[in-house]
């Protein structure tokens, strides 16, 4: 279940859906990033996010099938916010049932590496310094390349 | 006739979210690039190697060598910033 | 936040909660323990869980002092129920938040690894078969081994 | 005196929750381990280290070695199967 949208979502219904999909057999690892006060810049208001419509999506499920290739996988929910954002509003979840919990952490931390280097999304910082487009942050191009086999993030 | 897109700072850089150019004397991304980087200062700088940029052929990664054929969709962008 | 209990509680609950924890500074996971319908036998019916009043609570709370020694972290909420629970039913519950996305993964993780090994639990299936004491694995004490200083799982 | 308690498996194959043990001649848990080991076969089958038993002192881990006064808890156990 892959979802781009520019509202709020709700973690709580995504986790009964997780267990649901679970059901008798396990694990549920969920990651939720919100936005933050400070991101490149200080005094960060809030975000802007674009998205590609169509890559986002293919990419997304490229990630997800990546997935469950690698671990043994129950069911994995992914909602990514686009637009506007307000500080401390949800970005971004994912979520993983498998039944094994090692499967499920790894698993989430496989979808959010790859989904920071390969979906095509962009955030722009808001601040009264003015906008700022965020750079893509060689820690997060590392973390993605730790996975064996590697992840595709592209070439520059 | 392909379909070029660009986006976020390099859309805004070159105040261009879409264009089309002919497919004739183009065979890679990299000829695009190069039949881009001549439309002017913002262009030529935009793709001058300062800041990264990444290119999508048909919606998946692609690299300057990848080819392109007629009809493609080849977009341009800053290494994405998600999550 | 430590609880020990009987019943049930609400992920949702706890996301929010964690959410306000971490306000303007980013991330959260959570993972949650579902009963099996296989564990060291096939056909779990159900589960009675014990725990060592007083130790338990000692246990988690230097698990978590632990945790926010080797990482960056804003909250941690752990779970646990004890006594009788039925096949699907949630047994535990563990979330962090941190305003680093590799903090709140590694810590999660970490909590969970070294609650299975050092906190006072013990799990009876339950089967048609009969009841049998669920042995401690392998695997769980190597996972606990892996992290560095050692989790002390204490010496038979 | 010294407060004793088994939990679980081991609570169940000795048929005992809670016992009391004066403190004299008993200075380490293996100590304890020794004189509960003399109470009976399922006893000294239960700590012969055919399956493991851990201990833990004042609610907190140990070993056999590890010391003992008047007036401690002890805990005997098998290694723990939360989460």
């Amino acid at each position: 279940m892959i979802r781009i949208q520019h509202e709020d979502f709700d973690p709580g219904a995504e986790q009964q859906a997780l267990e649901a999909e679970a059901s008798g057999l396990g694990a549920v690892c969920t990651f939720t990033g919100l936005v933050r006060n400070h991101g490149d810049r200080q005094d960060v208001e809030g975000l802007f996010l674009e998205h590609y419509p169509g890559m986002t999506e293919r990419a997304l499920e490229a990630v997800v099938a990546d997935a469950f290739g690698r671990w043994d996988l129950l069911s994995c929910r992914i909602i990514h916010r686009v637009g506007l954002l307000q500080l401390g509003e949800r970005i971004v979840f994912v979520g993983v049932a498998s039944a094994h919990r090692q499967d499920a952490f790894a698993a989430c931390e496989f979808v959010m590496d790859a989904l920071k280097v390969s979906a095509p999304f962009w955030k722009k910082e808001l601040s009264a310094e003015g906008d700022h487009w965020v750079t893509q942050k060689d820690g997060d191009r590392d973390r993605a390349q730790r996975w064996s086999p590697k992840i595709d993030a592209g070439t520059p | 006739m392909i379909r070029i897109l660009f986006f976020a700072g390099l859309r805004e850089r070159l105040h261009t979210a879409e264009l089309e150019l002919p497919a004739d004397h183009i065979a890679t991304a990299g000829d695009i690039i190069t039949d881009l980087s001549q439309r002017g200062p913002a262009w030529a700088e935009a793709f001058s190697g300062g800041a990264p940029v990444m290119v999508a052929i048909n919606q998946t990664m692609a690299r300057p060598a990848s080819k392109v054929v007629d009809g493609d969709e080849v977009a341009f962008f800053p290494p994405v910033t998600g999550g």
